[in-house]
């Protein structure tokens, strides 16, 4: 991120893309035209940007319905992922997954997953077959901090630890699940790292508002990972400054939380380390604008899944 | 004459069981302060406090459990498992426990739980946030099923299954939120077991579930015009199933019916089907039809989620073709 | 000529697979070291070693999540889980993602993984050690489910799921252990969704599966005697279910007997009559039965376990009431 | 344990009781007059008897379907749980439950289960009802080594420590989950203990064939849970001197390894501690044997419960 003297301009790009995909979806949302439900990611950008600036090219990601920020972080077109958002054809999964599932296999972007807890084990299989198949790719496998007190999560990072797998987990701490505080419902005060030892793993927690912070420390468990040393679970400190989803306005937080944490903005919080101008960071700003304009009069103008697709895929065709 | 919602009528469902007995407590991942993730439990917590409402972790087997032990302890405990899809994630505890523990314990132990959930496709949530689970909860002995229609029923129907002796799953279906009705009675209670009539006709019976009532009270209007008169059905709970009812109906009609929303393979309108071609088998004229969704999850995007719901006109057709 | 039984026929089954592609890789708990809680995995870690067979934590989350993770990189893992009914805790894995991922990313991952699992009643195991869970497999669409009756199916049908594209329930049934047969020959496989005719009749239709399966054959024994000429038809496969076979059976027969162990409510006999109901009803002359068990749980004590299970007796009787 | 000079004699005497009645029921398993599974607690009886010791009438227990030693400690009569072994309808659940699922409300033994950890839950929702309806009873719940790495584990766990609840937990750290090796599906050394930490409860590792061990550990934790500073977990480490089930001959466990252990024999060490005779030993032993003979003798004569048993309490009588 440092080497190429504009480097920092393309990390604040990616954060700023996907910071105006996530208001566009909002807008697309008021304006109905977006059903079912929708999570967005403002202000936990740099987790995703800091975390595929680590990983290498096919290394797989799993991550959950508040996944619109890795997918794009880690490749997924923004024309795609609005087409799948507004259920339209071209859309990663052909408008049949949605906001919720956003997959591109292309990409190794193993899907997003709506059950809190689910892709953690299917995450762990992932890492599993690198060891089989010795391709070389450490799996990474996004979660937030509500997710720690599920079953599956344990299930998951004992398995990863005792076969000592190549993944990456990461804990978004952004201190709620839906509506409620974390700290109302675990006893503990680092939902993720406090609960490392318990899988004989290390007590990592990190900035998660700080892209450099989050490339690092998931740089370094990715090489631990491929050195055969096994699994990492990084807990990232982060917030989030919408609601939980939809129309949520988030009012169930205190108003000074969410005023320092704005203030911890990752994208303000880059731009300022690496003295970027208010006025250049206001072109990249529009620069992005552009681009997610852009895709998303692509996706608005692409047609609906034909009738035929309700019953295809179902089955392989091998077999139906 | 006031007008209540499914959805509020929830929170007033489980306020009426609460205030009638001090032993009903309820659980579930954002309930209480939040007042639920569909605002239908909104005032629980600020009228019975925080020693009867509760906002749980993210862990639905914790729940289940915790209903249990607490039901196996003289408690009354409502849990409320977000969304439907949910239950895969705690099935173990319902179907290996709840509904076994009488049975295995030859009766010393009950467990008088009601376990509540959203369910239900037709508002774009996809193929995880979407099903019923009720054919595989009705599958299970020892679990009883509801899956109300209408605000009065889900209040009245909600009071029976507080009050029942053994554990019940209460499927409310989150595409009725805004169907209105007159707020019921105090004291109103609707048994467990008892399908309603909900049109009575002469020449075919429709017996439908939740959302699909509305949708086979449709498509008996369209067929009205071709002077087709249909009974429908409403089964209301699928365990007990009330099938005095449908073959009251099928000895009058001859002809049957079933609108199921979901694939339905294994569902209720199998069982229902199965049941009326033994039973009924005499009475009947004409082939036992079944209107479902295709075998298929449910897609996320609009066009392809309204294919897959079963529609008024599709189930007319298929009245139609009978004659 | 080798004669092989059932308990043996799980572990050559897993074999030939793995012998045939070496994507396969098997894992579960127990499996590997101490070759299987019911020792139906002997010799695999023997011969496939420790990159191929792998022995797990209590989890069987972890499990299918692992075999799905590893099917969509391009293996083909075959996942146990000890007893049918542990599937309980893991169903989420099951019904939610590994059936519903090809089609909610339209194609772009398949989850082509077998989970096999010990079940049925029989034995005194208990009300949480003796369910199929087949009827609630069978209800999730993009899930595919096997009942083998015999050995060679056993072997035969394993090698289908193995190289099928989508997600496999494999049903073994443990009251069929001891049944034994010629070992088929190398290359053998049998298609998933085409059902057997075991015994070939004209006068009524058995249909069953897994270990009702000697219960028909023995019941078109006992009725013989009294000139009737049943036929039984081994469905073997639920998903994909093979209607074909049971109608063309039916209307030959006209008459239909579905046996099933189990309540049966929203079970396979449930679906079958309902379909037979449907598209099969002009064939018919006289109702649809099922015989299913009493819907309770498995009752632990030798006596009432006997009597929970569909005897020949009691099938036999059954056929004899139609005359 | 202490007070009464004769106190230690009834102490050996409940683990002879044990030790006793797990032979005989293997005896019948070999004779066929035992189905489906059965798991036997031999080497394992001061964990039982600790616990049955230190907990007070009333309290709650729940236990797995190796439960047979923590349901005689807690008083079931010998009769009611061979009966019931045996499937007659004089059995503590009158048959329809088996060796797997002892159970007995008038003792508040709330079950054994026999799909692992789904109990664990269920206890903390006892736990939780006392809480409610202060009935100053404490729950205790036990399970196994291997039972750790289940999901339900870590979710109960979560929430009895998160709600602060009145329950001990019993870990019966026995090395082994079935034919396995704890050491290999774990990635750490204690399962229980090590893991107490991500539930912020201490860390407790007993010598679980010491009766008096357990019962101190189980004293203190019902005290704290009393006091409502909520939960335990409390790991004891022991040993089954047999396999895992019926015929297992247990011949995956390395030959010192065992006899290391059954030189630890917790009813020896009792004995010995306490300077019992042998002969003395050897009385309180035939007086065991004679109470589980007569027992047995009691329970095969019973009758296999009547047909109508079959139908019965799958519903309330109530709704049915
Ligand atoms: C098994 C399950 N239970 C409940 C839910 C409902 N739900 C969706 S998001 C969410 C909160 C998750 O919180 P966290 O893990 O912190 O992730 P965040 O939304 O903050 O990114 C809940 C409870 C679910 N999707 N799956
Ligand atoms: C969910 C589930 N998975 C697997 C089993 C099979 N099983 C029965 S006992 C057992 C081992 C349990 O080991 P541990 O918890 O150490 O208890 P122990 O038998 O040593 O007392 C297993 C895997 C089960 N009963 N339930
Ligand atoms: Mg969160
Ligand atoms: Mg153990």
């Amino acid at each position: 991120m440092t080497a190429n003297p504009h480097a920092h301009e393309h990390v604040l790009l990616q954060m700023l893309r996907i910071r105006e995909f996530e208001n566009r979806v909002q807008s697309l949302f008021s304006d109905g035209l977006v059903k079912g439900s929708t999570h967005l990611a403002n202000g936990q950008e740099a987790v995703a940007v800091g975390m595929a600036f680590a990983l290498h090219p096919g290394d797989p990601v799993l991550c959950t319905y508040r996944g619109h920020h890795h997918t794009i972080a880690r490749g997924l077109p923004l024309e795609s992922a609005f087409a799948e958002i507004l259920g339209r054809a071209t859309g990663c999964c052909g408008g049949k997954g949605g906001s919720m599932h956003l997959t591109d296999k292309s990409l190794a972007l193993m899907g997003s997953y709506a059950i809190i807890g689910s892709h953690i084990p299917i995450a762990v299989g992932a890492a599993w077959a690198s060891t089989l198949t010795h391709d070389g790719a450490v799996t990474c496998c996004i979660f937030g901090d509500g997710t720690t007190t599920i079953g599956s999560f344990h299930e998951a990072l004992n398995l990863a630890a005792v076969w000592r797998l190549p993944i990456v987990f990461i804990c978004e701490n952004n201190l709620y699940s839906e509506y409620t505080a974390i700290g109302d419902v675990v006893p503990i005060e680092h939902p993720a790292a406090d609960r490392a030892g318990a899988y004989g793993l290390d007590r990592i927690v990190i900035d998660g508002n700080d892209v450099e912070a989050v490339k690092e420390a998931v740089s370094l468990a990715r090489e631990r990972a491929s050195a055969g040393r096994g699994p990492s679970l990084i807990e990232a400190l982060t917030y989030r400054h919408g609601g939980h989803s939809r129309a949520d306005p988030g009012d169930y937080r205190p108003r000074e939380e969410v005023e320092l944490w704005l203030s911890r903005d990752p994208i303000s919080k880059y731009a300022d380390r690496h003295e970027v101008s208010t006025q250049r960071l206001e072109q990249l700003g529009a620069e992005a604008r552009d681009e997610v304009d852009r895709a998303l009069r692509k996706a608005l103008a692409a047609p609906a899944p034909a009738a035929e697709a309700l019953l295809s895929n179902v089955w392989s065709e091998e077999s139906s | 004459m006031t007008i209540i919602n499914y959805r509020k009528a929830i929170a007033e469902a489980i306020a009426r069981s609460m205030r009638e007995d001090p032993k009903v407590v309820f659980l579930g991942e954002d309930v209480a302060l939040a007042g639920g993730a569909f605002k239908t439990t909104v005032g629980l917590r600020e009228e019975f406090g925080p020693t009867r409402v509760f906002d749980t972790p993210i862990s639905e087997q914790a729940i289940i459990g915790a209903a249990i032990g607490a039901a196996m302890r003289g408690l009354r405990p409502i849990a409320e498992i977000m969304f439907a899809d949910f239950l895969g994630t705690c099935w173990d505890g319902i179907a290996n426990h709840a509904a076994k523990i009488r049975y295995m314990t030859d009766g010393a132990y009950s467990v008088p739980i009601v376990i509540r959930a959203h369910g239900g496709a037709g508002l774009g949530f996809g193929a995880q946030h979407s099903q019923l689970y009720d054919g595989l909860a009705m599958s299970i002995p020892g679990l009883k099923v509801v899956v109300p229609s209408t605000p009065s029923d889900l209040i009245g129907l909600f009071q029976s299954a507080v009050r029942d002796p053994d554990p019940v799953l209460f499927i409310e279906h989150k595409a009725l939120f805004d169907v209105k009705e007159e707020m019921p009675p105090e004291g109103h209670v609707v048994p467990l077991g008892k399908a309603q009539v909900v049109r009575e006709g002469s020449d075919l019976t429709l017996v439908a579930t939740g959302a699909m009532v509305p949708v086979a009270l449709a498509a008996a209007e369209l067929v009205q015009d071709r002077r087709i008169d249909c009974e429908v059905i409403d089964l209301r709970t699928l365990t007990p199933l009330d099938m005095h009812s449908v073959l009251r109906s099928v000895e009058k009609t001859s002809r049957l019916i079933l609108v199921e929303e979901g694939p339905g393979i294994c569902g209720w309108s199998s069982e229902v089907a199965a049941r009326v071609a033994d039973e009924g088998f005499w009475m009947l004229d004409a082939p036992i039809r079944r209107v479902c969704s295709p075998p298929t999850p449910t897609p996320f995007s609009e066009s392809l989620e309204s294919l897959w719901l079963p529609k008024a006109e599709s189930v007319a057709a298929e009245i139609e073709s009978y004659w």
